[in-house]
Order: structure tokens, then sequence, then C-alpha cells
């Protein structure tokens, strides 16, 4: 299992490599290779971050789906937050309530964190065990399960089929 | 034209910034104003044409000396709660 | 045409770092001008872009991404010790 | 409008940085302030060797494309200021540490900041 | 080409707006965590756009700007929910409209069983 | 009362003296002297892209010398002082505190910052950047590292033998010129390369390399230094 972290992390730092450089010259790729070896063997031997990653093709394409979705719910809390701002009574309605998560791994509960910070009215304030501590801009049920349903449920069912 | 502009707008940043960093009395917002200085003088010295300079000043001098700061801050809060 | 569009967004950004400014000036608690320097190097990222578009020099992106990291560890350092937890 | 340029602008900046920073030492009492006054004052000096090195309408002294390489004095900014103060950034990180980690053992003797309390050395 | 360009131009333009809406979520809203809700998406979105619209201006920089746009959405909502976290931590007031805050009450229930 | 009178009087004589210094500042139009020098030939001499660069290292090659050595003895003044007891009783509110997603953001972060810092040096005569700027940013790596996953730990015994070994080799380089070539910190011991490819201007990445190690461990002994001094009581 670990050496399947190390190499998914050799091959991201690898393209960051590249990207960063923005050219193919032989010598900077044997550079960077050995530069990626060597970093993700000081940093990552012991961490597990992408262990969980499934490397199906099912997993890709739901991958996709989800960055699809992801900026849809980005561009839509843009306007909102828009709305918001500049209506003249600002229409907010605040408070912090409580969804409950299922997913296991580190690097997805992650994902789902970054997801509701950036998606509409949503900012993730905690994280404990199977619950998250959610402020919400426009709190229209305090219950847990009516609020996991309208938070939570267009990420989570993306990310379960990803990290499991 | 254009970097006059920003470079008036980052001055005024940087003035300002600097009189909260010597005259505020909570030393937090203290230091992370002096940092902040560094910071966006770092953007005028890449108008000014010396991106070497830039890249050192935000590396070295807003990043670590920040660290540092509050490292040692952390350290005196430790034994009693200063408030200047 | 493009360079006075890109001119206008210069001053847009500006105008969103001034304002950034007045909340650090103002902001009742030190958590306030924390998420307003945060707003601020955020904005001034974009404007690095912008800058570097301007003057035709792509060498200047590596500063927006050490400034980015910075600017990023910065706020992490002053919440922790705020938090207590340095 | 015509006759100023970024450089007089940063100049003006540098010196009024220099000036609160300058003041900021002297007239503070608090140990940690005086250092950060301290660094106040150096990156106010920086921008101002940075600022006299500047030539007008000329780019950075990093020739990375061949319409650089060829004529390369005409069209560069000077670059003997900046090596100095990249010297002197990193050297002011070095003298801000020891000013600091100074202070620390001072609150450690004294359970002061304040430097009103420091009169071993006033006769 | 210049078509292309100019639409680039009008991206970085939406992006700089964005950034002015979160400035000023930033100035008009009542407390910090709203503060941090408008802040947040704004300026994340409104970097994107003009990182963005710089690649669509000047295509050699393109591996540079991916990358700055992929740093700026892994940290900037990390730090926000630190700070976020940190405010609570030290019970900063929130404003008078809230209407509910289960996470001090899930506190004080684990308090009053110790 | 009078001590700040006294202070505002000087402040006031000062801005008097910068003021005219402003006044009859005029930007000059061309580069003069030994920069016209550096401008002109730096190409061909030094092969480094990056004209600052080629100063640093090269032209004023002893200045940074000095530079290593104040940071150096900056380190050792700051591990003396601050005499380190490796006590037990650490971190519990650390640990408490700690939150899930800085420290899994933390492992994604750190390698790639890393990374960033050892781009910046490699071609630290190519772009802007150079060893002291990548050391500091790998610094901060290992500082994101001590605040977001606090059970990890770092051997000081690498890091000074580390920084030994890149400090001693520098000088070695240094020394290597002499022999080699026209003087100390010569970077022409080895060939100049094709310009603007990464292996050119003969040393200066062998010595920005050396530099960005040696800079880099010796901030990061200094941070974990003001650090564990938390824990001492």
């Amino acid at each position: 299992m670990k050496i399947k972290s190390f190499l998914i992390i050799t091959i991201v730092l690898f393209g960051v490599w590249i990207m960063l450089n923005n050219s193919f010259d032989p010598v900077l790729l044997i550079i960077g290779a050995i530069a990626s070896a060597v970093i993700a063997l000081i940093f990552c031997s012991k961490c597990s971050v992408f262990n969980d990653i499934r490397l199906t093709p099912k997993s890709f394409i739901y991958s996709f789906a989800y960055i699809f979705v992801f900026i849809f719910e980005l561009i839509k809390s843009n306007l909102d937050v828009a709305y918001r701002v500049l209506s003249p009574r600002l229409p907010i309605n605040p408070g912090i309530v409580k969804v409950k998560t299922n997913l296991k791994s580190d690097l997805g509960r992650m994902t789902l964190a970054n997801s509701i910070t950036l998606t509409p009215g949503t900012l993730t304030v905690d994280i404990k065990d199977e619950f998250i501590y959610v402020h919400w801009i426009d709190v229209t049920n305090k219950d847990i399960d009516a609020a996991t349903e309208k938070i939570v449920k267009t990420f989570e069912k993306l990310l379960i089929e990803i990290y499991g | 034209m254009i970097y006059i502009i920003i470079a008036i707008v980052l001055g005024i940043v940087m003035i300002v910034m600097s009189i909260i960093a010597i005259h505020h009395k909570n030393i937090t917002l203290a230091i992370l104003s002096a940092g902040g200085v560094s910071l966006v003088a770092s953007i005028l010295y890449l108008l000014l044409a010396a991106p070497d300079v830039a890249l050192t000043e935000a590396s070295i001098g807003s990043g670590l000396t920040t660290i540092i700061f509050f490292y040692v801050l952390n350290k005196i809060k430790k034994h009693k709660h200063v408030e200047e | 045409m493009v360079n006075q569009i890109l001119n206008i967004s210069v001053i847009i950004i500006l105008l969103s770092v001034l304002m950034s400014l007045f909340r650090f000036i103002k902001g009742p608690s030190t958590f306030d001008r924390i998420a307003a320097f945060d707003t601020m190097t955020i904005s001034t990222i974009g404007l690095i872009g912008i800058i570097s578009f301007l003057s035709g020099r792509g060498i200047y992106l590596d500063i927006a991404i050490v400034y980015g990291l910075l600017s990023f560890l910065g706020v992490i350092i002053i919440s922790k010790y705020l938090e207590k937890s340095l | 409008m015509e006759k100023i340029g970024i450089e007089q602008i940063s100049l003006a900046f540098g010196f009024i940085i220099l000036m609160l920073g300058l003041w900021g030492i002297l007239s503070r009492k608090n140990i940690i302030k005086i250092v950060l006054s301290f660094t106040l004052f150096d990156t106010g000096l920086n921008i101002i060797i940075v600022a006299i090195g500047y030539l007008k309408n000329k780019t950075a002294p990093i020739l990375d494309s061949a319409e650089l390489q060829t004529d390369t004095a005409s069209k560069i900014v000077d670059p003997l200021p900046q090596a100095l103060v990249l010297t002197s950034i990193v050297i002011g990180l070095g003298v801000t540490s020891l000013l600091l980690v100074y202070a620390l053992k001072l609150y450690k003797e004294k359970k002061s900041l304040f430097i009103n309390d420091y009169k071993d050395l006033k006769w | 080409m210049e078509t292309l360009k100019i639409i680039g131009a009008f991206i970085v333009l939406a992006g700089s707006i964005f950034l002015f809406l979160g400035s000023l979520g930033m100035v008009r809203m009542p407390d910090l965590y709203n503060r941090i809700q408008a802040g947040t998406k704004a300026s994340t979105l409104g970097t994107i756009l003009t990182l963005s619209g710089i690649i669509f201006l000047s295509s050699g920089w393109t591996g540079k700007l991916v990358i700055l746009i992929l740093f700026v959405l892994i940290t900037n909502p990390v730090s926000s929910h630190i700070l976020a976290r940190a405010a609570h931590s030290v019970k900063l007031k929130l404003t008078d409209k809230t209407v509910t805050d289960k996470l001090t009450e899930d506190e004080e229930l684990i308090n009053e069983k110790q | 009362m009078l001590k700040n009178s006294l202070i505002l009087i000087l402040i006031l004589g000062f801005a008097a003296i910068m003021l005219s210094l402003f006044l009859s500042y005029t930007p000059s139009e061309d580069l003069k002297g030994v920069s016209k020098h550096y401008a002109e030939y730096g190409k061909e001499e030094v092969g480094a892209a990056n004209l600052v660069s080629a100063v640093v290292v090269t032209y004023r090659g002893f200045d940074t010398l000095g530079e290593v050595t104040i940071l150096f003895l900056t380190a050792s003044v700051i591990g003396f002082f601050l005499k380190v007891n490796h006590s037990k009783d650490d971190e519990n509110t650390a640990v408490k505190k700690y939150s899930e997603i800085l420290g899994t953001s933390a492992k994604i972060l750190i390698p790639l910052m890393v990374l960033l810092g050892v781009y910046v040096f490699i071609n630290g005569h190519l772009t802007p950047g150079g060893g002291f700027q990548g050391g500091a940013i790998i610094a901060s790596a290992f500082v994101l590292m001590f605040i977001a996953l606090p059970q990890r730990k770092i051997s000081h015994k690498v890091l000074s033998a580390v920084e030994s070994f890149s400090g001693l080799s520098y000088v070695l380089i240094g020394v290597l010129g002499i022999i080699l070539a026209a003087g100390f910190l010569d970077n022409q011991i080895l060939s100049l390369g094709t310009f603007g490819s990464v292996l050119s201007a003969g040393a200066i990445p062998l010595i920005y390399i050396l530099i960005g190690l040696k800079v880099g461990t010796e901030l990061t002994g200094i941070i974990s230094n003001l650090k564990e001094l938390q824990n001492e009581q």
C-alpha cells in the first residue's frame, strides 16, 4: 500500500515540476524526477494521504462530474454573494448548524470541507468525527438530517465513489 | 501611467499599515501590519523591475520575520499576559 | 483595446484593496482584520498577474506563487497564535 | 505629470516609511515595538536603494528572451543595487532574529518588556 | 486571435468585479463569519477568473497559471476555515441576527459531562 | 514631554535632509560605471541569464560568503542562548487543537512547497530567485509542518549534518576556483554551457544548491529551537 502513495506523490510532484518549468529539456526532466522522488521519500514515507484514491475508470468519470458540479456551484455561490451584498437591506439569517457525513478518507473529508466552504452561503467552522459544523448564511432548517440533505448530499454522493 | 496609480495606492496602503504598526496598542495587529508592509513593498519592487528583490522580500522579509516574531511573542505571553 | 480593459480592471482591483484596507483599519476584533488582510493579499495575486502581462515578463508569476503561499502561512500562524496552540 | 515617474513616487514613500520607522525606534517604550520599527526602517531604506537603481522604461535584468541579449546595456535597469538589497534583506532577518532573542532573554531576567525598567546602564 | 484576446480581457474584468464584490461584502456584512463567507467565495472565483483570463491573453504561461489557480483553490478555503475555527474557539460574538449555534451547544454539553 | 519634542526635532532635521536629497534627485538615463560593465560583459564572462545572480554569486561572491557566515553565526548564537532541554510534557494543547483539514492539506502542501523551493534555487541563474529565497521557502514548509502536524519530529543531527556539509562544500568550491580558474569563487571551474539552459553559468547552479540547502537547514534550525523552547519551563 505504501508504494502506491509514494508513486502517486512522485507523479504529482513531477507534473507540477514540468508545469513550473514549462519546458521539456531532458536535463530538467532528469533533475525533476530525482528531486520529486527524493522529496516524496523524505516527506511521505509515512503519510497515507493518497492511499484511498481509487484508480478505476469509474472514479475518473466521477472526478470529471465532480469538477463540473463544483464549478457550477462556485459560480452559483458567487452570484448568491453578489445578490446578498448588493441588496440594500442585507437579507441574511445566519447560524451554525450541524451536518453529518459518511466519508472516511482524509482527502475526501478535506475536499468535502473545502467544497462546502466554496458553495452558496456555507462555511466549514469545525469538523469532529462524523459531524461537520457549518456556518450557514441563510438557515432554513435547524434539523441535522434536513440540513445534511441540503448542504452535503450533492458532493458526498460523488466523492464517495471517488474515495470510498 | 497605470503604474503610477498602482504605486500611489500601494504607497498609501503601506503608510497606513506602518502607522498602525507603530501606534496601535494591540501588538499582534502591529506585527501583522509590519508583515503587510513588507508584502506590499514586494509588489512595489515588482513595479520597479526588481523581481529578485520582490521574491526575497516576500519570502524572507515578510514570511520568516513575521513567523519568528510570533514564536517569540508566544513564548513571552506564556510567562505573563503583556498588553502594552 | 485589450490594454484599456486591463487598466479598468486594475483600477477596480485597487478599489477593492482600498476597501479591504478600510475594514483593516476599522474592524472591531483582530479576526476581522486578519480576514481583511487575507482578502487584500488574494486580490493582489490577481494584480500581480495583470502587472506581469502588462510588462510582458512571464517570470513575474513566480513571485505570485510565493506570495500566495506566504500569505496563507501568515494567516495560519496568526490564527494558531490567537487560538493559543502555536 | 510627465516628469514624475514611478521612481520619484517610490522614493518619496520610502523616505516617509524610513521616517516613521525612525520615529518608532526613538519614541516607543515596548521592546517588541522597537524591533518592529527597526524592520520598518529596513524596508524603507531598501525601497530607496531599489528606486535609485531604476531607469525609465527599462526592464528587469533577466535576459530570458533573445531580444534582450543583444545591446543589453541600453535595455535593463541597474542590477547592482538589487544585488545589494538582496544581501541587506537576508542580513536584516539575521539581525531581527538576534534582537528578538535578546528581548526574550531580557524578559526572562526582568519580567518586563518596558524599556524604562532597564536602568542598569543609566547614570 | 484578436477576438480571443478581447474575450480574455473581459474575463479579467469579470474577475476584478468579483474581487470588488468580495471586498464590498467585507465592508458591509455585520459579523466575522459572514464577512469571511463573502470574502472567501468572491475572492477565490475572482482570482481564478483573473488568472484564467491571462491564460487567454498569453498562452505561453499556462503551466504556471494553472499551478497558481490550484494553489489558490487549496489554500484559500483552508485558511478561512482555520480563521473561523480560531475565532469560534476564543468565543467571538456572533451577530444578533444569528438563529442557532449548534457548535457552542455541543461544546457546553461536553463540558457539563466532564 | 521634553524627550518627545527632542525626538520630534531630530526627526524634522532628518526630514529636511531627506527632502533636500529628494528634490535634488535627477533620474539617470543610462547605466554607468561598473553596472555598465556587468550588463555588457556579464553574458560572456559569467553566462548567467539573471544578472543579479551573476553579481551576487560571482562578481561579489565574497559578500555572499560573508552573508552566509552571518546567518550561520546568528543560528549558532540563537542555539547557544536558547539551551533546549527536551522535556516530555509537551504538546497537549497542540494535539488537542489539531485541525484535521489543516493536517490533510499540509500533507499535500508541504511536498509542493519544498519542490517550489528546489525549483527556485535550481533555476536561480535563469529566473528570479536563488539560494536564499529557495532556502527560505523550504524553511516555511517546515514551519507549516511544525504547526499543522505537531506529531512529526525532525532530527537536529540531520539538519546540522546537511548544514555543515553544504557550508564546507561551498568553501571548497571557492578554493577550487583558485586552483582551476582565475580566483577565489570564480565560477568558470565548470564550462559555461549554452546560455539560458539549466546546466550553464559554470558553478552558479551548484553554489546555489549548496546555499539553498544551507540556508534552509539553518532557518529551520532557528525556528525549531524557538519552538522547542515553548515546552521548557
